[in-house]
């Protein structure tokens, strides 16, 4: 291994190529680099860089791959555990679930190729975040998606939607990948700018974990699957960019077609290769393709690669070192292989009928070289290129108006004239709220017999065959609190995603994330992302659930209208027996329902405001971080205990929403409920308030007692309030402040068909 | 008033990958049709539509891709005439061709 | 006992059905569709997933595979096929069943589970489930929808060809009880001779209460029986 | 030797439902386009050829749907020619035509 900083003496002269532009000040400032980006560019090489090289530059220095905004205020975040194998840095984040086996997990955006063209757009961010995973050696169990689009009353919002769900369902379905959970919101916040985040998981036996690094001098890097096309070319530095109006016409030829077959093919020859023996390392070529891929392999080690340019099978005659180095085809890896199994490696793939070039090899000068037909076209330090991308540190401040729409008074709310029963129905009714079956129905939920809780319930759950435990993985995110109060909204989105594994039976451990802002270049944006990544860094440490990897999607802009910020939670969670795991829905006439934690009065930012009233405004709800941790973990133990029939959370549509979930289910077997509260509070924010801290259990008369006094050593509020009624009954509430009487089949017709009737108008 | 028959065909943009036209030419060639030399995979529309004239159709045919039938961003359209019968002049019948 | 299970480039359902095969006591053994030989092979499974992602139509390329003139031929002999899902496409491409699988009504792809009624116990495949005896299985298909023309469904009728028809869960033909539009209510059906079968559902994802039902365990080991009740 | 760029059109049967037609039409109808009457969804295969002779290359292509781009059962074909280039003549270019 060779220093960087005796190769930083001796970087080649390279010859402008034939043809290629001349590097000016406006070419420069085309590729999205700064003045001071260039000078330091300059003072790497101790020349100009030729046009090739300022494309490789502009792509390994864009915010997508060089994190410039981001990188300072991920490092504040917890990024260990006894129990985390791989931090972040990697493909993806690896940790320990027991048993021998260790879990890959990661999410990705592809909010930008998706507002473009949604169905492609979708379907290869769901391509990129499986590769991220099987190059770790663990096959893939299960996909989430976290989805936001602007209100479902325009065509071309209905379009999105439909055309984003497909493009994950015919992706993920075809490779052959359960999906086990997810979330959409609708909220006009992401008109004209939808949010895709795609998250997998996969299992592997320790002993499987592989690495993308480039070790080894002399050993031959390998393209491997499809062929180079001109496809998203600058895909990396146009996903930091901010969309435009007329950007449907300008992306045009970045378009990249996902090819779902190949991608099945990769995953299964890639992961024979890993078991082979025959390589060393292996990386998706994602973002800025081969340029990402060869330099971060080599920037790993501190070697260097040489890559030969007229070795990569193109697809297209013609193609400049420019475009393919900069290409995003998909379903394409870089192998690192041992010298001497080249032909190893390309019988494997020839088994699965993919192709494998060698396309370089391994050097000990620790720079990143290009060339074409043995000619120099590119030469920088691989250290340097990835890893001395500058980083601004800006100020945030918050915008004006954002103090004074906390402040709003809310009580204005609090009675209605006309009956609660109706506003009920209407909450169901919510995009937000109602189920959202539409969309996981698109999806195969059950492909390979891991799935244990499919979609639909707080969190979903996969088994690990041959043990007892299973892993449970949830998304959350309210980007409303976050737009309202940043700091307090990610912590709400973490506290979330860890009471809906402890729901179905789970202890969180870990999460990946995925920063979906606006421009940080504006001050009130970058006091959002700072503040959330605080928040989520904090309550993260509550809840032991270190970062293992992310994932940062800025620019999040239409026409200078940033979206809510959106720091999505993907969250892990271990289930250490089957016999553990719980649904939301009750089961059985006659049981008792308790409520585990406190009601109050806060509307602010809740789905009632925005659905009813149109207001996204208030304070959102208190979260205390310790009585939050106290409840999950005694609604965890009494689980363990096998204690309880049924556990929901209140989120989205608060308590009244999550006691109609229970009755409801699945749409099968409802039960009706008979539920009387004492709380005196007004009726809308006792029902309707989206409180922390909450979760509605049911369980058989003869463990009530038990349960109150569990939640008493855990020093978390416990009543009873109700006992589960028959499928002829309604759901009744009474309460002081008013009652509901709801049949079940108006429930289920305003939850189940509202998403379904507006899609089909 | 005629009823013109014609085929709306839609292909992927050049350039952009079609795995579809990949998979089958592969195919071919494993059962001997060698001589294949490129496939790409679209979508023929056949529509019956009436209107006064060829150009009034074929105006109407243009404006149905725009708006539905292709997606500007992956795939180009193009509008090819099958055939046509003239149909019995009937009241309201010009209004045929009018639209939002 | 030994039962193939054929995986097809972009089968995705090959690991399913083995164990299936092995929950009931047979042995299973994957063949890779080049193959041009099964083996020593008591029964042919042929799984779902998406071979050649289902390009121009489910199972149209996959049928030309190398292995599928041994399966053509092991199935003439009378040898026991099993086609799910994509399996089910295949065999009607490849003619070993009538009919053909359109895209499904809805027009997407469709995911949860369905009712199954027994329409014909006296099967080689469902000899352990009894006459319009209701079965909860997962659907996962984007063309399910069952197509034949007159005289050949007719024929299926007329022949107790017809193995499984979608129901209502309380196994009515009722309203809501046909998922994808399949010709009359068609989710599974046998050749002439009986020894070819063609179901969408997934019988292969019922095997255990951990995946919501075992409703599929009885056609596996139907298979199982007949072959073992052949062999003594 | 020439190499032919033909449309290889397969449509569903008539009187086989075709929901994705029906949906299209529907469709279009609400988008204002009144005068449309039918709509039928195939698929359009376009494929590069090289062959010595228009029957030839139309011999194969019958052959191809016949074999494979077409399923009997459901859909018919047709094949259009849209154009056709010389190529250069090459050793055992006359064989691109064989197939087994
Ligand atoms: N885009 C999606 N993909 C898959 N499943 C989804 C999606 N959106 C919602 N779901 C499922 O619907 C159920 C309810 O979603 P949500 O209301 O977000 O749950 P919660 O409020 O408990 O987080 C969950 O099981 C979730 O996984
Ligand atoms: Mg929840």
């Amino acid at each position: 291994m060779s220093q960087t900083d005796d190769t930083q003496t001796a970087i080649p002269h390279v010859d402008p190529r034939e043809g290629d532009p001349e590097v000016t000040p406006e070419l420069v400032a085309e590729h999205g680099l700064s003045e001071d980006e260039y000078q330091l560019i300059l003072g790497i090489l101790g020349r100009a860089p030729t046009f090739t090289e300022l494309g490789i530059f502009s792509a390994m220095w864009s915010e997508h791959c060089g994190y410039k905004n981001s990188r300072p205020l991920l490092k504040q975040l917890p990024t260990e555990a006894p129990w985390v194998i791989q931090g972040p840095g990697e493909n993806a984040g690896v940790i320990d679930v027991g048993d021998g086996f260790a879990l890959a997990f990661k999410i990705e955006s592809h909010n930008h190729p998706s507002a473009v063209e949604p169905y492609q757009g979708a379907a290869t961010g769901v391509g990129g975040i499986l590769r991220d995973i099987f190059t770790m050696g663990a096959r893939p169990v299960a996909t989430l998606d976290s989805l936001r689009f602007g209100d479902l009353d325009t065509p071309r919002v209905r379009y999105l939607f439909s055309g984003v769900v497909k493009g994950i369902g015919d992706y993920g379905n075809c490779v052959g990948i359960p999906n086990t959970g997810g979330e959409v919101y609708f909220d006009r916040g992401y008109e004209g700018n939808p949010i895709v985040n795609a998250m997998c998981m996969g299992l592997m036996k320790h002993e499987e974990l592989i690495t993308a690094v480039a070790e080894g001098v002399g050993n031959p890097l390998m393209a491997v699957g499809a062929r180079t096309g001109r496809d998203g070319i600058h895909g990396a530095t146009f996903a930091s960019e901010e969309l435009s109006d007329d950007s449907d016409e300008a992306d045009r030829p970045r378009v990249q077609v996902g090819d779902p077959f190949t991608e099945k093919l990769l995953l299964e020859a890639s992961l024979e290769l890993i078991n082979s023996g025959y390589i060393v390392g292996i990386q998706d070529m994602g973002a800025a393709g081969i340029t990402s891929s060869g330099s971060e392999m080599a920037g790993r080690t501190g070697n260097g690669v040489v890559i030969e340019m007229s070795a990569v099978p193109v697809r297209e005659p013609g193609m400049t070192p420019y475009e393919i180095l900069l290409s995003e085809s998909q379903e394409r890896m870089l192998v690192c292989a041992k010298k001497g199994h080249e032909d190893d490696v390309r019988a494997i793939l020839e088994k699965w009928e993919l192709e494998a070039e060698v396309v370089g090899e391994v050097t000990e000068d620790g720079i990143f070289r290009i060339t074409e037909n043995g000619v120099d076209v590119a030469a920088i330090p691989a250290l340097p290129l990835t890893t001395a991308c500058p980083t601004y540190t800006r100020e945030g401040i918050e915008a004006e108006e954002m103090a004074g729409l906390r402040a709003r008074d809310l009580s204005e709310f609090d009675e209605i004239n006309g009956e609660v029963t109706e506003t009920l129905l209407e909450v169901m009714a919510s995009p937000n709220v109602a189920s959202k079956r539409w969309v996981y129905h698109q999806y195969d939920t059950t492909v390979r017999t891991g799935s244990a809780i499919r979609p639909g319930a707080d969190a979903g759950v996969i088994r690990i065959r041959g043990t007892r435990r299973a892993v449970a993985a949830t998304t959350d995110c309210n980007g409303r609190f976050v737009y309202l109060s940043p700091r307090r909204g990610a912590q709400i989105a973490v506290a979330e995603a860890a009471r809906n594994l402890v729901c179905v039976g789970a202890l969180p451990v870990a999460i990946t994330n995925n920063l979906n802002f606006g421009n940080p270049e504006k001050a009130h944006i970058y006091f959002q992302l700072r503040e959330a990544v605080l928040g989520m860094g904090e309550a993260c440490q509550v809840f032991e659930t270190p970062v293992t990897g992310g994932n940062v999607s800025l620019y999040n802009e239409t026409d200078g209208r940033a979206i809510y910020p959106t720091p999505v939670v993907g969250m892990i969670g271990i289930v250490e027996d089957v016999d553990h795991l719980t649904t939301p829905h009750f089961k059985a006439e006659g049981d008792t329902v308790l409520l585990l934690g406190t009601n109050r009065n806060e509307l602010g930012g809740s789905e009632f405001l925005y659905h009813l009233h149109g207001e996204v405004a208030g304070d959102p709800p208190a979260l205390h971080l310790e009585q939050e941790r106290r409840l999950q973990q005694a609604v965890l133990g009494m689980i363990q205990a096998g204690l309880v029939q049924s556990a929901h959370d209140c989120s989205e549509g608060g308590l009244g929403a999550a006691l109609t979930e229970s009755c409801l289910g699945r749409g099968e077997a409802p039960l009706g409920a008979d539920i009387r509260l004492e709380d005196d509070l007004p009726i809308v924010p006792l029902l309707f308030s989206e409180s922390t801290a909450r979760v509605v259990v049911s369980c058989d008369p003869s463990n009530a007692d038990a349960i109150e006094s569990m939640a008493g050593d855990h020093g978390v509020p416990c009543a009873r309030i109700g006992t589960v009624t028959g499928p002829d009954s309604p759901l009744s509430i009474q309460a002081p402040g008013g009652s509901v009487s709801a049949d079940l089949e108006d429930l289920a017709g305003a939850f189940f068909n509202s998403i379904p009737a507006v899609m089909a108008s | 008033m005629n009823r013109y028959h014609l085929e709306v065909r839609v292909v992927p943009r050049p350039g952009l990958l079609d795995p579809q036209g990949k998979a089958i030419h592969h195919s071919l060639h494993s059962l001997g049709f060698t001589s294949v030399d490129d496939v790409r995979v679209g979508r023929a529309i056949m529509v019956d539509l009436d209107a006064d004239s060829e150009d009034q159709a074929r105006e109407q045919a243009e404006e149905m891709c725009r708006k539905l039938l292709a997606n500007p961003v992956t795939e180009d359209f193009s509008i090819e005439f099958l055939s046509v019968e003239e149909l019995p002049a009937r009241a309201g019948s010009s209004e045929g061709g009018s639209h939002g | 006992m030994k039962a193939a299970v054929v995986t097809f480039p972009g089968s995705n359902c090959d690991y399913d059905c083995l164990k299936s095969v092995e929950q009931v006591g047979a042995e299973g053994v994957f063949v890779w569709h080049r193959e041009t030989d099964l083996g020593d092979v008591d029964l042919v499974v042929l799984p779902g997933g998406f071979s050649y992602g289902d390009y121009l139509r489910p199972g149209a390329i996959a049928r030309f595979s190398p292995i599928m003139d041994a399966v053509v031929d092991f199935a003439r002999k009378g040898g026991p096929v099993a086609g799910i899902c994509n399996g089910f496409q295949i065999l009607c491409e490849v003619g070993l069943l009538p009919g053909a699988l359109l895209r499904n009504e809805s027009l997407k792809f469709q995911s949860h589970d369905c009712w199954l009624r027994v329409e014909n116990p006296d099967t080689m495949f469902t000899r352990q489930y009894a006459r319009a005896q209701v079965l909860r299985m997962p659907l996962a298909h984007a063309d399910g929808n069952y197509h034949a023309d007159m005289e050949t469904l007719a024929r299926l009728e007329g022949e107790n060809q017809i193995v499984f028809r979608y129901v209502t869960r309380d196994g009515s033909l009722g309203e809501g009880s046909n998922p994808n539009g399949s010709a009359h209510n068609i989710a599974g059906i046998v050749n002439a001779e009986g020894n070819v079968l063609g179901m969408m559902p997934h019988p292969d994802r019922a095997m255990e209460e951990i995946l919501g039902s075992t409703d599929g365990v009885g056609l596996f080991a139907s298979m199982v029986d007949h072959l073992a009740g052949a062999a003594s």
